[in-house]
């Protein structure tokens, strides 16, 4: 610790440096010490009046030092050198205020992300930690004790997404009393567990825990099923967006429609539903998706329907019993007002077909595993009975090819995590439904979670034959008379150290997850962003999974990363006990970064007018000067840096405090020698 | 041309929604790059007053690095755009004043792309080693000149459409 | 370039079984009781470097790909995976004594179909020429091989299949010559074989090239 | 015209004349104009690779170097052969990938006064020039007697998609290109699921036990497939198959006829061009029965040896020494 109490200043502040080592974190690269004392000797001068460092200065004793010195030596303003302002910014400003400073006269500046984590020269380090600190000296010494934004929280949720996870964030958040919008971009909620037949590892049915769920979403009170919808446009900001929703006409009048079922039974044209049966089974061209949708009302299929292709047919008109057939119907174009959003929009699948040496699509009977949900699904195209592509034959041995475009840089580099307990799943389905011999074919066997290594014991149990190696290729080309009328599953036997042939009748690739194809278009529509890989980005992957960088935008279930439905469920919850929070602090804080305008100095050029993506300037034309409304203006700060006349100031990013800190920043050399 | 014992001194202005967090994903995954870049967190890359780059050559800088979201994923959704703009009127100014408008660069970086800003980074330096130190046209009085009060800065700023 | 023991690298190629047997004296030694593992770390660092592009070997997952692949893996000592887990653990000369570069045929399944992108048909060829500089492998046809064609292209800029293949099949399967005979005066007949060879005209400024890279190989290996 | 700059390798000139021929025979129909490289070398094969690597690229590097003096960069060079073509494809590749490798080579290179950039030239096969420049209207626009019944078996073999370095085909596995441009000629085209499977390489010198089973493989597959015929894009495919198919009768007792010719021939014959210029006859497993399913006449194989030229006499290379010779020159080392 260094103090001085002189007074050769050239400012009037009196500034406390305070470096932490963050365990060895830092200190491990940067000589902390010795930037604590530099601080507070060579920038005496600038109005440092103590310099010290800790071990760990975002405990309570870190943050006690320098309450106490705020009260004993009468610190004006702080600086903290430590990890990243995402971190701990709020940290250390709630201390400054316990001690009676004002939380802006705070700068947190990052030595660990960017110094002590990056570099390995320890001089080099320690070096640009000093520089960092004189910058941080010498923006702090332009900081203005502001006081934060307060606005409004809206008390509606808009929900996005009617999979299992979306439909627990809206039911949690509703029966807590709130206003929930559920928007949906099928015609039915439900997503992808809709689709299953039994669930891992457990086995209860999927529908039998779901549909209590779909129903109670769709009877409740507070939620307003928006189905066969989607979000066109979203204004605004945490607490007060504004959502404009297109909700796409089914030809049917909700109000009338009773969903008794007629019309689809009545309408002559069948085709293959692509969507809810994987192109196994068939669907008419009215239609509900399933039997247990919700909500019951059907769904015209516009681009097969006979009678908007020819003129003709109507036949679902003539049978409705109520008149809720309505061949003019057009989307309705409306927006809500909601405070939080939380976006489950789920995955897509991924396309079998590109891995061409599994022959999916070229080879009949090997199928994906959302195709043989359907074929065990009692609900599904078989009744339940798992049967070759012919419809009839029941499959002597069965192979299932875990990791099939997971985990692999021609496709998907991730692990999609549930293909294994998927894979396991199927064997032991299999299994008690055909008395197949079953192979499992796997790289690593993942079964990370409750009481799913057990599953994995049950099906060895059963007698499934694993092979550990990764499928090279499956084939209808046989070599020897054995493989012939088989496919023949060709890969390395990894752990007996010999290629193998294996012949089966039927193939299941385990088929990994991945991000839904219009999610860069959604993350943009919402203000997130997106991982390498697709998926949304969290705000803290540890800490902080549900929240984004966006104030009052969640994410939960599969749109973050591929997961199971406990995780899905679990993040759906999180993401409703975050909204919760905000709603019910009626009001939040802000950071003040706004920018203003001096109306003595504005020129009334209206340069900056069209700058604003948020129309947040405005042009007086009585007075010629233009003003900022700043409840619209975000703090981007464009306008500021545009102003010919110097008139626009920005708080918290004033030109003023960037340009010392670029002169602080620059008050050592990077070849500079350490001194004293 | 470049001194052997030359280590260049840059300046990176980065957007606290994408390239500041870059920069922290890169430390917390412990990518290295060279210690020679100081970073400044701005709110958007639209909040880069020119002046600020010339602000930073007038103190000692011998490169900037402007970092940015990606075109359209701004997080003021567009703004990026008109960094952009800056960013090309900057380096036909820099021309004018007899420096290497290479002593510039723009690198779109967002938030999940730590290695890539790393490597952005690590590469600027050495090009700007390359370059060797930042000599002004004159001498020291008129960097001043070009750099005090906001009046030249003006130049580089957004005509009426 | 002479190897250790006098000998040129070109009569290397010329060792049978038995040779590289006695060249490796360790592998005549009696059994010892406590197995003992001598691991050589730098080996796949050294298959790595030496490989054309990046080789990303150090990436290997052990999944099996390649040999689930791999068309002429019933006639390998080992998989090709199985090879990689040798080199890292440091087994040098099980590794170079596998024949299992040599029976490579080059198809490049595992190559487009491997899920971490190793350059395997690449590290076939480092292990081969390291195998050769070695002098580590247990039948000597395919290096022979390789060489009489390389000493072919060397002398004449093209490939010459007719000296190629008499040489080669005088030499390593003279018993194999009659039933081939139909075949070769078939090729013959049809002019689709050349009895003489053909040389380029920048023979020279070839051989200049060749004796360049063969320097800088030499620095940089 | 399309022009391009050609690489034949040696095998053109010699065992896979048929080749050259039937695309010389081609190129003015479709309007591909071809100019051969000067002067230049072999690519190394798959041997050259496995002895050591910068003299191996650097082999490989003459080549791009003369093509890129003789076309100042502008143009492709075009490889009929799969190994060439992969071997140019991948020496430009991996020195775009490796710069060492890349200031190795052009060391190398400059003692022979030659220099290439990486990257300066595109490297394309001869059916991708087909299909993607010429394209398959062209193609079908010239066809005068359509192989109407002939039933064939598409056949790339391994080099030519993969690893497919710059992306130009549609699958490592299941390319659809020669399919397409077989059925353009009118061809009954079989869906033949080894289309890309290794002949065998170079393991027909080697170990041809590894090689016969191969060729096998692949020709009980168009048989089961029932293929009149079997095309391949390239020469060391077509040389194991057809040249070899007899070792492989004998080795394994069977006997299998299925001939096999360059896609270039057929082309040909669906141009309504010559068979006696487009190189018929000279396979080893003969393909006039299934030619005479489309109505064309191969001409019969030559039973002669025609002389050789004097003037082209050059001398035979020292022969190997034999273990006797090695023993005694080890004897004097010592």
């Amino acid at each position: 610790m260094t103090q001085d109490n002189g007074n050769s200043q050239d400012v009037q502040e009196r500034i406390g440096v305070y470096v932490c080592h963050c365990g060895t974190n830092i200190a491990g690269t940067v000589d902390v010490q010795q930037v604590a004392e530099w601080a507070a000797t060579r920038l005496k001068r600038r109005g440092v009046v103590i310099g010290r460092d800790y071990k760990f200065m975002c405990s309570s004793l870190g943050q006690e030092l320098i309450e106490n010195d705020i009260k004993e030596l009468g610190l004006t303003r702080v600086v903290v050198a430590a990890c990243s302002p995402h971190l701990h910014e709020a940290t250390f400003r709630n201390a400054c205020q316990r001690a009676g400073l004002n939380p802006y006269l705070c700068e947190l500046v990052s030595i660990r992300e960017q110094v002590s984590w990056v570099h390995t020269d320890k001089v080099a380090a320690t070096v640009k930690s000093q520089a960092v600190v004189s910058g941080g000296v010498e923006r702090v010494l332009r900081h203005e004790p502001l006081e934060p934004l307060r606005v409004p929280i809206h008390p509606a949720t808009l929900v996005v997404g009617g999979g299992i996870a979306g439909i627990q964030s809206a039911l949690e958040i509703a029966d807590a009393g709130y206003r929930v919008y559920l928007v949906e971009r099928e015609p039915s909620i439900g997503g992808h567990m809709a689709q299953f037949d039994k669930t891992f590892p457990t086995l209860d049915c999927s529908a039998c825990i779901l549909t209590p769920r779909m129903v109670q979403a769709g009877a409740h009170p507070n939620i307003t099923l928006l189905t066969y919808s989607e979000v066109e446009k979203v204004d605004g900001y945490v607490g007060n967006f504004v959502v404009t929703i297109r909700k796409k006409a089914r030809k049917i009048n909700e109000e009338l429609c009773t969903g008794c079922g007629i019309c689809q039974e009545k309408c002559p044209v069948k085709i293959i539903d692509d969507v809810y049966e994987a192109g196994l089974g068939y669907r008419k061209i009215v239609y509900t998706p399933f039997p247990q949708a919700v909500p019951k009302f059907p769904v015209m299929d516009v681009e097969n329907c006979t009678y908007f292709k020819k003129g003709t047919c109507k036949a679902c008109e003539k049978f409705c019993p109520t008149n809720a057939i309505d061949f003019n119907q057009q989307d309705e174009v409306f927006s809500v007002e909601v405070g939080n959003i939380v976006l489950a929009t789920g995955y897509d699948l991924f396309d079998a077909r590109r891995v061409t040496n599994y022959g999916y699509g070229r080879l009949p009977n090997v199928f994906t595993s959302l195709e043989f949900e359907r074929l065990s699904n009692a609900a599904g195209p078989t009744n339940g009975s798992i049967v070759l592509r012919d419809g009839k034959t029941v499959p002597k041995a069965v192979g299932i090819i875990h990791c099939v475009g997971s985990r692999d840089r021609n496709f998907n580099n991730y692990c999609s995590t549930i293909c294994c307990m998927q894979g396991l799943k199927f064997a032991h389905l299999v299994h008690e439904r055909t008395g197949a011999t079953v192979y499992n074919f796997y790289i690593d066997m993942r079964t990370a979670y409750k009481a799913y290594d057990e599953f994995y014991q049950r099906v060895l149990e059963e007698g499934t034959l694993f092979v550990r190696g990764k499928v090279a290729e499956v084939t209808d080309v046989p070599r020897i008379k054995d493989e012939e009328g088989h496919l023949i599953i060709q890969c390395e036997d990894t752990l007996a150290g010999k290629q193998r042939r294996i012949p089966v009748d039927m193939v299941i690739l385990s088929i990994g997850l991945q991000p839904r194809a219009d999610a860069k278009e959604t993350a943009k529509k919402f203000g997130l962003s997106c991982s390498a890989d697709g998926w949304f980005i969290e705000k803290h992957p540890k800490l902080d999974p549900v929240a984004t960088m966006t104030e009052g935008v969640y994410i939960a279930g599969c749109a973050q990363g591929p997961k199971d439905i406990p995780s899905s469920v679990a993040q759906g919850a999180a993401a409703a006990a975050r909204v919760l929070g905000k709603i019910q602090q009626r009001e939040m804080a802000l950071e003040p970064v706004r920018a203003s305008i001096n109306q003595d100095q504005c020129s009334g050029c209206r340069i900056c007018n069209n700058l604003c993506p948020f129309n947040a300037i405005l042009f007086h034309d009585d007075r010629m000067v233009s003003e900022i409304n700043p409840a619209l203006c975000q703090g981007c700060g464009t306008c500021v840096a545009a102003c010919p006349a110097g008139a626009i100031s920005g708080t918290a990013f004033s030109n003023e405090q960037i340009m010392a800190q670029i002169e602080g920043l620059m008050l050592l050399n990077v070849g500079e020698e350490i001194t004293l | 041309m470049s001194d052997e014992s030359f280590e260049p001194t840059v300046i990176g202005f980065t957007c606290n929604w994408c390239s500041y967090r870059a920069a922290d994903l890169a430390g917390t995954a412990r990518v290295k790059y060279p210690p020679n870049i100081r970073l400044i967190r701005l709110m958007c890359s639209g909040r880069l007053d020119p002046t600020f780059v010339l602000k930073a050559f007038s103190s000692g800088a011998d490169g900037v690095l402007i970092t940015g979201c990606h075109p359209g994923e701004c997080h003021y959704l567009e703004q990026n755009f008109k960094a952009l703009r800056r960013f090309h009127l900057l380096r036909r100014t820099l021309q004018g004043l007899g420096l290497e408008p290479e002593r510039v660069k723009l690198v779109w970086a967002s938030a999940a792309e730590g290695v890539k800003l790393a490597h952005e980074i690590a590469s600027f330096v050495e090009e700007i080693r390359a370059l060797g130190p930042l000599h002004w046209g004159g001498n020291g009085s008129n960097q001043s000149a070009v750099i005090s009060g906001q009046s030249t800065a003006h130049a580089f700023k957004e005509v009426p459409a | 370039m002479l190897s250790h023991s006098g000998r040129t690298r070109l009569e290397c190629f010329f060792l049978k079984k038995e040779d590289a047997m006695e060249i490796a004296p360790e592998s005549q030694a009696p059994p010892s009781p406590i197995p003992k593992l001598i691991e050589d770390l730098t080996l796949l660092d050294e298959v790595s470097n030496r490989t054309a592009g990046v080789s990303r070997l150090e990436m290997c997952i052990q999944c099996g790909t390649c040999g689930g692949s791999c068309p002429s893996a019933a006639d390998m000592d080992h998989t090709p995976r199985m090879l990689f887990a040798m080199i890292r653990a440091g087994m040098r000369k099980d590794a170079l004594m596998s024949n299992t570069p040599w029976i490579c045929v080059s198809c490049y399944h595992c190559v487009v179909r491997c899920p971490q992108n190793v350059h395997i048909a690449d590290v076939m060829y480092t292990l081969k020429g390291m195998a050769i500089e070695a002098k580590l492998y247990r039948d000597s046809t395919a290096p022979d091989f390789s060489q009489t064609f390389v000493d072919m292209v060397e002398e004449y800029g093209r490939s010459f299949e007719f000296g190629l293949a008499t040489r080669h099949y005088l030499k390593h399967f003279p018993l194999r010559l009659p039933s081939m005979a139909p075949m070769g005066f078939g090729m013959l007949t049809r002019q689709r074989m050349s009895m003489t060879p053909r040389r380029i005209k920048g023979i020279d400024q070839l051989k200049t090239i060749l004796k360049k890279a063969k320097e800088v190989e030499a620095v940089h290996e | 015209m399309s022009k391009y700059l050609l690489y034949p390798g040696c095998s053109m000139e010699t065992s896979a004349r048929a080749y050259y021929d039937s695309l010389k025979a081609i190129s003015g129909p479709v309007g591909l104009e071809l100019e051969e490289i000067e002067d230049w070398n072999c690519c190394g094969a798959t041997e050259y690779l496995g002895i050591s690597l910068t003299p191996a690229y650097a082999l490989i590097s003459r080549n791009l170097a003369l093509a890129a003096q003789q076309n100042h960069g502008k143009r492709a060079v075009v490889a009929p052969c799969s190994a060439c073509y992969l071997n140019l494809a991948k020496a430009d590749y991996y020195m775009r990938e490796q710069p060492t490798l890349a200031t190795h080579v052009n060391q190398a290179l400059a003692a022979g006064g030659l220099s290439y950039t990486p990257g300066s030239l595109a490297i394309r096969h001869l059916l991708d020039v087909l299909i993607y420049d010429i394209g398959l209207d062209t193609i079908k626009s010239k066809v005068v007697r359509p192989l109407t019944g002939l039933r064939v078996a598409p056949y790339l073999g391994c080099m030519v998609p993969r690893p497919d370095y710059e992306k130009r085909w549609s699958d490592h596995e299941h390319p659809v290109e020669l399919d397409l441009l077989l059925k353009a000629l009118g061809a009954e085209v079989i869906d033949f699921p080894l289309k890309t499977h290794c002949c065998g390489g170079h393991m027909t010198q080697i170990g041809p036990e590894t090689a016969f089973e191969l060729i096998r493989r692949l020709i009980v597959s168009a048989e089961a497939h029932e293929a009149d015929i079997m095309t391949t894009v390239c020469p060391m495919c077509q040389m194991n198959l057809d040249a070899y198919q007899g070792e492989a009768n004998r080795y394994f007792g069977s006997a299998f006829k299925m001939p096999i010719v360059f896609f270039t021939q057929l082309m040909g014959v669906a141009f309504g061009l010559d068979p006696k210029d487009l190189g018929f006859g000279l396979e080893l497993t003969s393909a006039r029965k299934a030619m005479s399913r489309v109505g064309v006449e191969t001409p019969e194989p030559p039973t002669s040896a025609p002389r050789p030229r004097k003037d082209s006499s050059l001398p035979m290379p020292k022969p190997l020494p034999t273990k006797a010779d090695l023993a005694e020159k080890v004897e004097a080392a010592k």
